[in-house]
């Protein structure tokens, strides 16, 4: 019981195999322009890539070895696309009525008005979609797409407009939605929020290959390549050298002078790249005694802090690599006890559990998608 | 004033309408979306009626359709009258010159619906039916109008063809184009500027009236 | 001017006058141009500036129409008048006689479908076919039947088309070898139609040049008279001219 | 093969094309884009052409037009010889009967130009001009070559209004439709083939090509 | 030197009076379909409301007073429509180079190749927009706007199809423009953090009407009122009662039994709304002798608490107030110290400087848009 996808295509550009699971919400991550649109018209039948084979629930929609192609209007899918694809010529009602014709008239008005009810446009059910503001559009759209009560919900980019409040209202139906139907979706998002409230799994995407896939929490803890961190948004990326010379024979990270303990064991010994969250770099407070807690101590010079809302970005550079430069997130109530000046020095510690270590990458993925 | 013919004209131009528009719309339909070679040549057959100057597309339709040509015979036999100077023999002859002005606009509307839309039916799960009569045909209106009001206004002015398979007969096929120029044959100016000045009044009439009526319509509509 | 002259030409002319204007080119080298079509239009055209040298009508009456308006040099000549016929295409039901014995009879059975004559609205050959049919009682007999066509040669054309039983068309027409071969005829009376004698009537133009002075001039020779007698036409003699 | 009255035929359609289109073009422009009331009148004005039969309005024309009338003389005055019966003349009438077919699909066209295409126009600074030449004018491509297609084809086979306002003069004013219309009235059906089957050749190429030239273009462009 | 509107219209709602900074980015933050875009679009002489005057740098663009009107293509403004609107029938480069027709033909291309360079996609100049993925096309909207080096740019959500990263850089060159420049920018958006790291100034709109509008940093900190707050995303608002019995005759605030010490003072007395950020609930540690410091406290208990990201959400309940909740924002890490438990008692403190009280609101801005 899952989505099975195998897609290779040219143009746009896919080579892809991933395995969805039923019943959740899956997110797909990826930069701008790496193929998250293109693998949900796939999986619609609206794109035809080369060689496609696509299994909802053990059927098959697609297959271009075997020659089968399921007609979009007969797969069980409810779509938003990115831009929405509404119904010029029908008012907001009319645009979701649309997605229940199996009803009789008079249930479907009244069914429809529910469903733009639960995305708070109930008042404007009149208006036609050119007199609706981008993100009532938006909402129109994933009304129409839930109103099918597909086994399937393709969203593409769905609370791209709008706002904070409505979104998370938003969050909230499709939460409920995926209480009661237990329905498969696939979320396109930009939002590594949006993805870690919603999503139970989660798929990364660059140029048209899958990264690395599983479930969401795992995904941004532990990112398992260069690219991978860098769509997960993590700015401390670094090289280093892995070799066997630590303590009980035990791995150990050459970063300049530092060396770093590191938890995992590697059969190679070399140049490797590894990072770190910025929120797991950790401050080290002078008036505390740390012992054997202070795990891979760097000192560092600041060269930069920025207060983000609740949030301090602080950039470090460490006194012993100064052409590197090390992100940190504090609360910004720390700014309050502690005033932080450029030019201060102040120690950090990298956990080793915390420590990302960064395999060799698939072969082409490392470059970033424009 | 000739009331027959006038009645004549406007039962011809209401019966091709009636049988022209739903030919052409699938046709129109099928030439919009498909993407096969052959699409140019189908195009181009359709204009081709324009080609050919009236009277001689009526010449040979008189030889095509008439009574020692198979299809006159056949047709003969069917329902028992000829094909050429009769009524239906007009329809059939007024049906093939508007081709090309019905199809072509009819055409260009469907072109127009954007990729989105016609996708957005297709996820809604409707079938091609439901999406051909409620998307597809609701947002080529404005090129649906055109179509129909040429064909009406074009039929309303035929007078080739008609002469030639017409045969000018009262009542069956002396339609009001053939009735002013057979006034103005006569020198009766009087006379022909009467009928064209009320078949020309009749005309803007319809067309104001129902541009007026859709114009104010798809204002509200025009695509996001 | 130089250029070759254009003369108006009724349709029913069609055949002798292209035979003619080659017999007038081998004569004197000079080349004129024919349009065919219906005296009516001609006439609309002539009165609104259409460069005509020479207008060759199927009926007196336009002549003298253009005639007072002062269009023309002169009143013109009667060239030829014309003849009608009684024409049914191979495999017809209607067999023609000069007495229309056969049409009548045809329509007593109650088997005539279509029968082809010009339109008498305008067309003088029209006119005549209607006074023929009046002549030989007919008429009321025969209008449920009739298809009109815009001018004579349509009328032909309809009549020898295979989809009318026949027609009455200009005796001019029915003796071209195309229209020959495609059934038979009979002449119809002259006195049948004596209401509309079918007097075809020629004139020059205000603008005529020398050429077209010289053609004008040719067509009255009796060189040119006997061939439009060949095609069907009754050459009018002096008494008839004038 | 009358290879003259081809040559006419043809030159006649190219100068109705070159003359017609730039008059269109701003015509339907003002059409699709004006809110006004008077916006179906026009409209329906711009169809009456179709309504009277085309030999009906030769003979308006020339009473209009003619050496009898205000306007006759005054162009003849002007330019040392008469309106009609030339070649111009034949421009004249051959632009005034094709306005419907040539404006309606470019009004059209210009509809279906998305407002936000249009709007970013003018939000890129671009002037009046700028913005018809090289945002609506391209856009409108498959509404052009349906006008253009259609007034070419339609006046190559044009009869009733040539044959009443030129007068059938041979190298002057006979087109290739009054010549295929000749050979049938003189039973020539062996000319009359020859000659319709190759103005058909003619059409049907030129529509092919400029159809399948077009149509590729259009493909990679659809909007978003 | 400013942007001065002044707008009234219906269907879009518009009652607004609001003066932008010059040379500076202002935010516009609103709830979805509250008439931002229907602003830009009056800005841009797109819109005509029934009535508007707007002055930029004192010149008038739109006076319905004076009768005058600057059309669109007159004005010096870049314009980045929430739909993009690009021309479909131009490449990318070509798109650009519609912006720079006042150069020649040859620097044109050469320089509309920098603009698609500038937002990342130098490499799809050749590609039509129906090619190009959504976040390409926004892209390229956003280089055409700019390419016109205008006196002031408008953004509609110029970002919402963006990824983090492109979202950054893209964040970073309009900076820069903004350097070298000195233009003006309005920027609509949904997204606080872009808002607190790219504009220096804040308007809240809701319903067509200004809530409030200063520098960023204040309107985050202080919103006026429970909708500007709510706008915020504030989700601590309760209803208290205002009376003079505090110590010294000073104000106090009361919350059921709590008596909430205040910093400013109202000539009022009665009902009250007010509402604290979930980042300035402070937890009291019962390790750490607070004494003097701890101002206002409450007792709470843990409702429930959820990890996101780097962030430690805890809902908690007030002993004495059963019915509310209050939420509090804490560094996730924190969880790793001191591990929360549902139903656990905990006291937190809400500091009198941190408290937000709201005057009256303006009449009819009380309720929240669809
Ligand atoms: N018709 C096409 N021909 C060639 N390339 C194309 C075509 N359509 C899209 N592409 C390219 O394929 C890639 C994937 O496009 P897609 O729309 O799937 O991206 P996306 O992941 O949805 O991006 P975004 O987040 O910006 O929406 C893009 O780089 C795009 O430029
Ligand atoms: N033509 C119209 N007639 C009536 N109401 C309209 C019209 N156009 C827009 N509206 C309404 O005006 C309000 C403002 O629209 P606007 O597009 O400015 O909102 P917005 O703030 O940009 O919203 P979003 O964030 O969703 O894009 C919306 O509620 C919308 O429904
Ligand atoms: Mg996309
Ligand atoms: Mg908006």
């Amino acid at each position: 019981m899952s989505l099975e996808l195998v897609l290779h295509n040219q143009g746009p550009d896919l080579d892809l195999h991933a395995t969805l699971p039923a019943g959740r919400i899956t997110a797909l991550l990826g930069p701008s322009g790496c193929g998250k649109t293109s693998i949900l018209r796939a999986i619609a039948g609206l794109l035809h890539p080369k060689h496609a084979r696509i299994r909802m629930h053990g059927e098959v929609w697609s297959d271009s070895d075997m020659r089968r192609f399921v007609p979009t209007r007969l797969r069980p899918i409810g779509f938003v696309p990115q831009q929405y694809g509404l119904f010029p010529h029908l008012t907001a009602l009319g645009n979701v009525m649309m997605s229940l014709r199996h009803l009789s008239a008079t249930q479907r008005s009244v069914s429809a008005q529910a469903f733009l009810d639960q995305v708070h446009i109930g008042e404007l059910a009149d208006r036609y979609p050119r007199a609706l503001s981008g993100g009532q559009r938006q909402r129109l759209a994933l009304a129409r797409a839930i109103a099918r009560e597909p086994q399937l919900l393709l969203l593409d980019e769905p609370f791209s407009a709008v706002d904070r409040t409505t979104k998370r209202l938003l969050y909230v139906e499709i939460k409920r939605l995926h209480e009661q139907l237990g329905l498969t979706t696939v979320l396109v998002t930009h939002d590594l929020d949006e993805a870690a409230q919603l999503a139970s799994h989660l798929c990364l995407i660059d140029q048209g290959r899958l990264l690395q896939a599983g479930p969401t929490r795992e995904v941004l803890a532990r990112p398992c390549c260069e690219s991978a961190a860098r769509l997960l948004d993590i700015p401390n990326i670094f090289e280093g050298r892995l070799d066997n010379t630590g303590a009980e024979g035990s791995q150990v990270l050459a970063w300049g002078p530092h060396r770093l303990k590191v938890d995992q064991r590697f059969n190679v010994a070399g140049p490797f790249r590894w990072g770190i969250q910025p929120g797991n770099v950790l401050m080290v407070r002078d008036d505390k005694p740390w012992g054997d807690h202070l795990e891979n101590p760097v000192a560092c010079r600041i060269v930069e802090h920025v207060e983000l809302g609740a949030e301090l970005l602080v950039w470090l550079t460490p006194d012993a690599l100064p052409n590197e430069t090390l992100q940190m997130r504090l609360p910004a109530r720390a700014l309050q006890r502690h005033p932080l000046q450029p030019g201060q020095h102040m120690t950090v510690c990298l956990r080793r559990n915390d420590l990302l270590l960064f395999r060799d990458e698939a072969p082409g993925t490392g470059g970033r998608a424009a | 004033m000739d009331w027959q013919s006038f009645s004549l004209s406007l039962q011809l131009a209401l019966v091709t309408l009636a049988l022209l528009l739903p030919l052409s719309i699938p046709a129109a339909y099928w030439l919009a979306t498909t993407q096969r070679g052959i699409k140019p040549w189908v195009e181009g057959l359709i204009a081709l009626p324009l080609v050919l100057p009236p009277t001689v597309i009526g010449f040979y339709l008189l030889i095509v359709l008439g009574r020692q040509s198979w299809l006159g015979q056949a047709y003969e036999q069917l329902f028992g009258q000829p094909l050429v100077f009769s009524f239906s023999g007009l329809v059939l002859a007024s049906i093939i010159f508007n081709i090309p002005f019905a199809v072509q606009p009819i055409q260009r509307a469907f072109e127009a619906i954007p990729l989105e839309v016609r996708e957005a039916g297709q996820c809604c799960g409707l079938g091609f039916w439901q999406r051909f009569l409620r998307i597809d045909l609701p947002l080529s209106w404005p090129g649906m109008l055109s179509a129909a009001v040429i064909t009406f206004a074009h039929t309303l002015g035929e007078f080739g063809v008609v002469l030639m398979v017409g045969g000018n007969i009262p009542g069956e096929t002396k339609t009001v184009a053939i009735s002013i120029y057979d006034r103005t044959q006569a020198f009766d100016l009087a006379g022909a500027n009467a009928m064209s000045l009320l078949l020309l009044a009749i005309s803007l009439t319809t067309i104001v009236v129902s541009y007026g009526l859709v114009g104010r319509m798809m204002n509200a509509r025009r695509p996001v | 001017a130089n250029e070759a002259p254009t003369i108006a030409a009724a349709a029913d002319l069609r055949f002798a006058l292209e035979r003619l204007a080659e017999d007038f080119r081998a004569k004197t080298g000079n080349a004129i141009r024919v349009s065919f079509g219906s005296s009516g239009n001609f006439t609309t055209q002539i009165e609104n500036g259409a460069p005509f040298e020479i207008f060759l009508s199927a009926d007196e009456n336009y002549v003298f129409r253009l005639a007072d308006q002062g269009l023309t040099r002169d009143h013109g000549s009667l060239y030829a008048v014309g003849r009608i016929v009684l024409f049914a295409p191979h495999g017809s039901l209607l067999a023609t006689d000069p007495q229309l014995e056969q049409l009548r009879q045809v329509i007593a059975q109650g088997r005539l479908h279509r029968f082809a004559i010009a339109n008498p609205e305008h067309a003088p050959y029209g006119r005549a076919a209607r006074a023929a049919l009046q002549t030989a009682g007919l008429w009321p007999l025969i209008q449920p039947s009739l298809v009109l066509g815009e001018n004579a040669a349509q009328a032909a054309q309809f009549a020898s088309s295979g989809s009318t039983d026949g027609g009455i068309i200009p005796l001019s027409l029915s003796k071209a070898p195309q229209l020959a071969a495609l059934g038979t005829f009979s002449t119809i009376p002259a006195d049948w139609h004596s209401a509309e004698p079918l007097r075809q009537r020629m004139v020059l133009l205000r603008n005529a040049g020398a050429t077209a002075d010289a053609f004008y001039r040719f067509l009255q020779t009796d060189e040119a008279r006997k061939t439009l007698a060949e095609f069907g036409f009754v050459v009018p003699d002096e008494s008839m001219k004038e």
